[in-house]
């Protein structure tokens, strides 16, 4: 079997179930692939990781995929098994925001680290200053929680369809409490978790079959996550090295995630990377990217898996 | 290879001339003192640069150190902004209060061993909280700007330096004492002339451990929520877009600026425990 | 064994605060749900409810037990000591690269130590370097240590301990260096009218005169290891040990979590420090320099 | 005797008993001791190492509690006397605080006894110049000799001008002929002021030489074994040390001490 | 003179300058000093606090290296002599190290000179003897009294039996009966051994009873100012201090230290 190691962006949650349904249902196996699955961390930047030969395929979103790629590493995208974006903005009714017209004056939580392009482009194209100034926004770092809204440090903050929104609702907030404002809507959303490999691995045809296996195999594992997603969350769970998740967490993400793989075969949408790179060379003052990237995805590895 | 070849030969070279000149007169000299570590650290920097070329080490692992000079000085006003927030605002007044308040809290308890005994323990195992843990909780609490990163620092270096003061105000001789106690002394007036003074060594020993924790805890409190700048904030968002040059820039203002603390820390202990053995001769 | 009474009377007022401080940070929490659901509540329902929230701002110290007990006695009760849900796992995970750390940091620190007692060249050139390396925030460079550890292919314990290890070298140097040239001129002279070496001089008289500069930084080096592994833990995959709880924790805004894993860390910190100063006391008293 | 100018009793021990507890069991350092010091005496307190000099000049400065038995101080408790500032005391090492100049080691009880600042210096110039110490007064005590140290600490003493001076061997660290020096500088001292002095030491014609009194002590317990009443005039040239009288009474008092002794390797 | 047995010169010192650099400038600690010593001598070093003579011993013990001159030991160099394991130390104060019991300090030299475990435990056994320990080798230091430690710092000093003694203030901390005994005892060891003995004392009757040779020393700078040769018998018991020519002697001395010591403060 063909040893392969994946660097996941985050801890063990139902975000990555399809990997982890792949490996437990024996997809990878059937691939003759030996596949490890690395989960991540917020101090772990994965594409830091595959720079220094610690994965062969890493998950990582296409804002901070691209920064990577100006910065020297020429990361390629290989398959986007994600269609649709799950981040939005949660605020607090009680703040008087019912729309983006409200946010002047207001404090917002933002995940930076590459994700701060798409708020930050969205923001200039409603006309409101990010930089501290009169009739602007306060911009703060948004930790690995939600508790700035909780503690009313914040009047909204970033967070995912899927998991963040959900720990609000935890906590004691209600539906009724919040008002969301999807990225997607705001049309600057990006590609989020999509797979990545190093360009030059595409040269050796061997790699490439290798890949395509891999692909392939994952979306098996995706689209059985889609149709089983009691049992993936299971599996996610024993996957799970902290102990700290719930069943009941898991289970309600991955109905979630579902909805942001559904429909898709794993092949990269040209408009979607494209649209992507708009909103990043907009994004303020300082842009994440300065350039079109060049050859930043390829499809020879879906064409291939998907034949 | 050539490269390793090269960085190997003027490793030895440059130990060779460090060996050289420590061992010399001039090694004694102020310019010999300074001129030594100096040089080391060049050497440091030179077998890195090297090394990084030579094996052809990517950049967004480890980049080399003319790349970082280069990000430095085109940043200077970044780097200076993220300076003020850290260390001015969030370092150094965590670092004024904490050691203040540690200093006062110790000579209230110094008066009762009682406390002494209770707090002491129960402190040393607070200061074993790991600021991991306890950063999080400080910036829920004290919100995103530098009130909480003080907090931090306040958190961090109150314990070793209560307990650095108190061993201190201890530090005096049963003579010392008794010569006190010959002249009927006032509590206050033994304090003052007898144990303070005497507790000093003790004092900047606390004063000096907390100088490297106070920047440290600033810095690390900011990856847990901050506003859009801070040395902290701009460590994490660069490492998310692989902009390492950044990094080694917010890095080498963090071992500047802690070492010139420590210095300064380091040469009023000079001036206010002149007297003690270990700074004589 | 004095200190006994005076150490449960700081411990019972600090639960005291703790329980007050608990009741005043949850407090709002606990009206915001009031209000937003129409109902007042009394004073006592306030209390209650302040004292048992699940994601209390401040959890109060029983919650905390509890959930320490939960996650050690009472998965040993089950036979389940091992399973990830239990910080006796994590706790485990973090000591095994605390120690390899401490062993690495303490062993690295004698070594440069006795360096620069005997190579003045290396006495002027390290010491402002190794003070300057502690005022590198460590949590920036753990994942390149990780990164650039991987990519030399090694993983797993080693990376975290050498992060755990970075921390403790440096008490221990700083320490020893002091302890290595506490003999006084008298001490080394009489070694010299015997025509002693370097060798017999740094067995029978530096080494000696440096085991309590030794062990007072043993202590501050073990506290100082666990606290890198727990750091080192952030950035290593997969996710767990003491920091791994913490930062899980934190994400999950289990604050209960956090607490039970920073209390677990304290108290192993506590043993750790305790066991060097069980050692230091008997090898001291085994040398005669205990009264 | 000795010619006292006037004999009103300053310290008197009545059966005066101490035990220190320690870890090996209790030490008896004193026992039984009985002594009346009248006002202008000058008493020497000799014998072997550990036999409780030290503890009993301690307890007539209320730095160490008796068991048991009185002793009083100018006519209190000693306690009270201490809280007075009743006596100077001169320790067995210098204790001088090294982050003060020897001028400021002087100042130190003028400081706290809240003597103005033109007083200050003036004493410190007059002590200063009593003890040959003239001149190096900004010098810091590690600055001095050990020898120049001690004078210093004696310096200290005398300062604040107390009517009894404490002293616990303070001129152990000096060689002889700068003893003999400070020997008559002190008995000229006690001589013009009428001070009452206790003086602790090793060496058989210092004792002889200063005293009025000779106090030989014994160990294990500590106890007072002889209390010898010199006979030499109150006027001592340093030839006296010659005389036939100097000489029989330090053979007795190296009896006294001798048959102390024989317990004691 | 002195019925010495043999008369090699073992230390020979000529035209001796010392000067140390210090930061308040140089100290010129000896200054062109000549002195011969030969087999079997036991010569005393007297003179007042700072004069060099702690200073000249260890010049001769090569702990110090002359500005300028020549001295050897045993017909080589100091440094030589030192190699050699010529001689044997003891310095002004105990200076036992706290980690090993007193046979393990005795030891000390026995180890680092490679002497095998039995002979170390026989001389141990022999020299806590002559110093009257036997039985507290298995004590440390700190359980001992300051005049007991000094006196294992000497069985130190004994156990390698170097033909040459230097001994800086041995007995400095002790009381006069101790001191009297000892000094006996090592009289007796000098006669036995025919040892070299190099003397540093304070205290005029000690050097006089002990020395064949007595120098007196001065200060600022420090020099020789007289050599004492003396007449009395090398077989010397504790009475010969009442002794005319005893006396006669130590008034030798008195005013040679005097002479020198009138621009000493
Ligand atoms: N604080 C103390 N605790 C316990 N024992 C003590 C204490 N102080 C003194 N002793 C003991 O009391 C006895 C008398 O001691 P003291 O110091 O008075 O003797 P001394 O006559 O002054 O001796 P020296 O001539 O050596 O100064 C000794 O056996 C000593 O060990
Ligand atoms: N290491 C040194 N550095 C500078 N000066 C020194 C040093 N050692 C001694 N001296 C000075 O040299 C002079 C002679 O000192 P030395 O110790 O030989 O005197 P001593 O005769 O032994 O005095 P004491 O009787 O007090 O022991 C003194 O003035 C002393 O201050
Ligand atoms: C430091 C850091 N914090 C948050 C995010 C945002 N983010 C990206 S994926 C993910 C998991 C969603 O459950 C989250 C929270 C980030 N990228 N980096
Ligand atoms: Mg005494
Ligand atoms: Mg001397």
């Amino acid at each position: 079997a063909d040893d392969l190691t994946l660097q996941l962006k985050w801890v063990t949650q139902a975000q990555f179930a399809g990997y982890y349904a792949a490996l437990e249902q024996g997809f990878y196996e059937e691939e003759d692939l030996n596949v490890t699955i690395k989960p991540g961390g917020p101090d772990v930047a994965p594409a830091q990781v595959i720079a220094g030969g610690g994965a062969d395929v890493v998950v990582d979103w296409l804002p901070s995929a691209l920064a990577a790629r100006e910065a020297g590493l020429p990361l390629v995208n290989i398959a986007q098994p994600f269609v649709k974006s799950g981040m939005m903005l949660t605020c607090r009714k009680d703040t008087g925001i019912t729309s983006p017209d409200d946010f002047p004056g207001k404090t917002l939580g933002v995940w930076f680290g590459g994700n701060e392009y798409p708020f930050l482009s969205w923001m200039s194209t409603l006309g409101i200053p990010t930089d501290g100034s009169d009739g602007g926004v306060t911009v703060l770092k948004q930790g690995f929680n939600v508790d700035p809204i909780l503690q009313g440090q914040a009047d909204c903050v970033s967070t995912m369809t899927y998991n963040e929104y959900w720990q609000i609702i935890d906590a004691g907030l209600t539906d009724d409490d919040l008002i969301t404002f999807k990225y997607e809507d705001g049309g600057v959303a990006t590609l989020e978790d999509g797979l990545y490999v190093l360009e030059d691995k595409l040269e050796d045809p061997a790699e490439v079959d290798k890949l395509a296996r891999f692909v392939r195999a994952s979306m098996k594992g995706w689209k059985w996550a889609e149709e089983n997603q009691q049992e993936a969350a299971e599996i996610v769970l024993e996957n799970d090295d902290t102990g700290a998740q719930t069943e009941k967490h898991q289970v309600r993400m991955m109905g979630e995630i579902a909805k942001l793989t559904a429909g898709s075969s794993g092949e990269l949408d040209e408009l979607a990377f494209e649209r992507t790179v708009a909103t990043l060379m907009a994004g303020g003052s300082d842009p994440v990217i300065t350039k079109v990237p060049e050859g930043a995805y390829t499809k020879a590895v879906t064409d291939i898996a998907l034949k | 290879m050539i490269w390793v070849i090269a960085v190997t030969i003027f490793w030895i070279a440059a130990l060779g001339v460090n060996i050289r000149i420590a061992n010399s007169a001039w090694g004694n000299t102020r310019a010999g003192r300074i001129f030594v570590p100096v040089l080391f650290g060049l050497t440091i920097l030179i077998v890195w640069e090297g090394l990084v070329r030579g094996l052809q080490i990517p950049a967004v692992i480890l980049p080399p150190p003319s790349a970082i000079a280069v990000r430095f000085s085109e940043s200077l006003d970044i780097l200076w902004m993220d300076f003020v927030q850290t260390f001015l605002k969030g370092a150094l007044s965590g670092f004024a209060i904490g050691c203040g308040a540690a200093f006062l809290t110790a000579i209230l308890i110094d008066r009762s061993p009682f406390l002494q005994r209770g707090l002491l323990p129960v402190g040393n195992f607070i200061a074993a909280l790991p600021i991991i843990g306890t950063a999080p909780i400080l910036v829920m609490w004290f919100g995103f700007d530098w009130q909480s990163k003080a907090a931090v620092v306040v958190a961090m270096v109150f314990f070793p330096m209560l307990v650095n003061t108190v061993q201190g105000l201890k530090e005096t001789e049963a003579m010392q004492r008794d010569l006190m106690h010959t002249y009927a002394a006032s509590y206050w007036q033994s304090l003052f002339k007898l144990r303070l003074p005497a507790a000093m060594p003790f004092v900047f020993n606390g004063l000096k451990i907390s100088t490297t924790l106070a920047l440290i805890g600033a810095i690390v409190a900011e990856f847990f929520g901050s506003p859009t700048r801070g040395m902290g904030f701009r460590i994490s968002i660069e490492v998310g877009r692989l902009g390492l040059d950044m990094v080694w820039a917010e890095i080498t203002v963090a071992a500047i600026a802690g070492t010139l603390f420590y210095g300064i820390v380091t040469l009023v202990e000079k001036k206010v425990t002149f007297w003690h053995p270990s700074q004589r001769k | 064994m004095r200190s006994i009474i005076p150490i449960l009377t700081v411990v019972a007022a600090i639960f005291a605060i703790w329980f007050v401080g608990s009741f005043f940070m949850n407090k709002q929490w606990t009206l915001d749900q009031a209000e937003r659901a129409g109902t007042t509540l009394s004073f006592s329902e306030v209390l209650a409810d302040t004292m048992t929230q699940e994601r209390p701002k401040l959890p109060t110290p029983i919650q905390v037990f509890d959930e320490l007990w939960e996650t050690t006695g009472a998965k040993v009760l089950d036979g389940k000591a091992m399973s990830k849900r239990s910080l006796i796992y994590h706790g485990w995970i973090t000591l095994s690269s605390t120690l390899v750390g401490f062993v690495i940091g303490t062993l690295a620190g004698i070594l440069l130590a006795v360096g620069i007692v005997h190579n003045k060249a290396m006495d002027m050139s390290v010491m402002p370097w190794a003070i300057a390396s502690q005022t590198i925030p460590i949590l920036a460079i753990a994942p390149m240590i990780v990164v650039v550890m991987n990519s030399i292919g090694v993983q797993g314990l080693l990376p975290k301990a050498i992060i755990a290890a970075y921390l403790s070298f440096f008490p221990v140097v700083v320490g020893m260096v002091k302890g290595l040239r506490s003999p006084n001129a008298m001490q080394l002279d009489l070694m010299k009218t015997y025509n002693a070496g370097q060798f017999e001089t740094f067995w029978k008289l530096r080494l000696p005169s440096s085991m309590p500069f030794l062990f007072t930084s043993l202590k501050v080096g073990i506290a100082a290891s666990l606290v890198g592994a727990i750091v080192a833990e952030l950035s290593s995959s997969p996710l767990a040990g003491f920091g791994g709880r913490m930062l899980s924790g934190s994400y999950y805004g289990q604050t209960i979590q956090i607490w039970s894993a920073l209390f677990a860390a304290a108290i192993v910190a506590a043993c750790l420090v305790g066991i060097v100063g069980v050692i230091q006391q008997l090898t001291l008293k085994k040398m005669g320099m205990a009264q | 005797m000795g010619g006292g100018v006037s004999q009103a009793t300053v310290i008197e021990a009545k059966n005066l008993d101490l035990t220190f507890q320690t870890n090996d069991g209790p030490v008896h350092a004193l026992k039984d001791v009985n002594l009346q010091i009248n006002k202008g005496d000058f008493v020497s307190f000799i014998g072997p190492s550990g036999c409780g000099k030290t503890t009993f000049l301690r307890t007539i400065a209320a730095l160490e509690t008796p068991t048991s038995g009185t002793l009083t101080v100018n006519g209190m408790s000693a306690e009270e006397a201490r809280k007075n500032r009743a006596y100077g005391y001169v320790f067995q090492a210098a204790g001088l605080y090294p982050w003060r100049t020897i001028a400021g080691n002087i100042k130190l009880p003028l400081e706290i006894m809240g003597f103005d600042k033109a007083e200050q210096n003036q004493r410190v110039e007059r002590v200063l110049e009593l003890v040959d110490l003239a001149g190096f007064g900004n010098k810091y005590p590690w600055q001095l000799s050990g020898g120049m140290q001690q004078r210093a600490s004696i310096a200290r003493a005398l300062a604040f001008d107390a009517d009894i001076l404490l002293m616990d061997e303070p001129f152990g660290a000096l060689d002889e002929i700068v003893r003999d020096h400070l020997n008559e500088q002190l008995l000229k001292l006690w001589d013009r002021t009428n001070k009452t002095i206790g003086f602790v030491t090793h060496s058989i014609p210092e004792a002889v030489y200063l005293s009025t009194k000779i106090v030989v002590m014994s160990p294990r317990p500590g106890r007072i074994t002889d209390v010898i009443e010199s006979t030499l005039p109150r006027e001592r040239p340093l030839e006296i040390r010659d005389s036939a009288e100097f000489i029989e009474i330090a053979h007795r008092v190296r009896d006294g001490l001798r048959a102390g002794h024989d317990d004691n390797a």
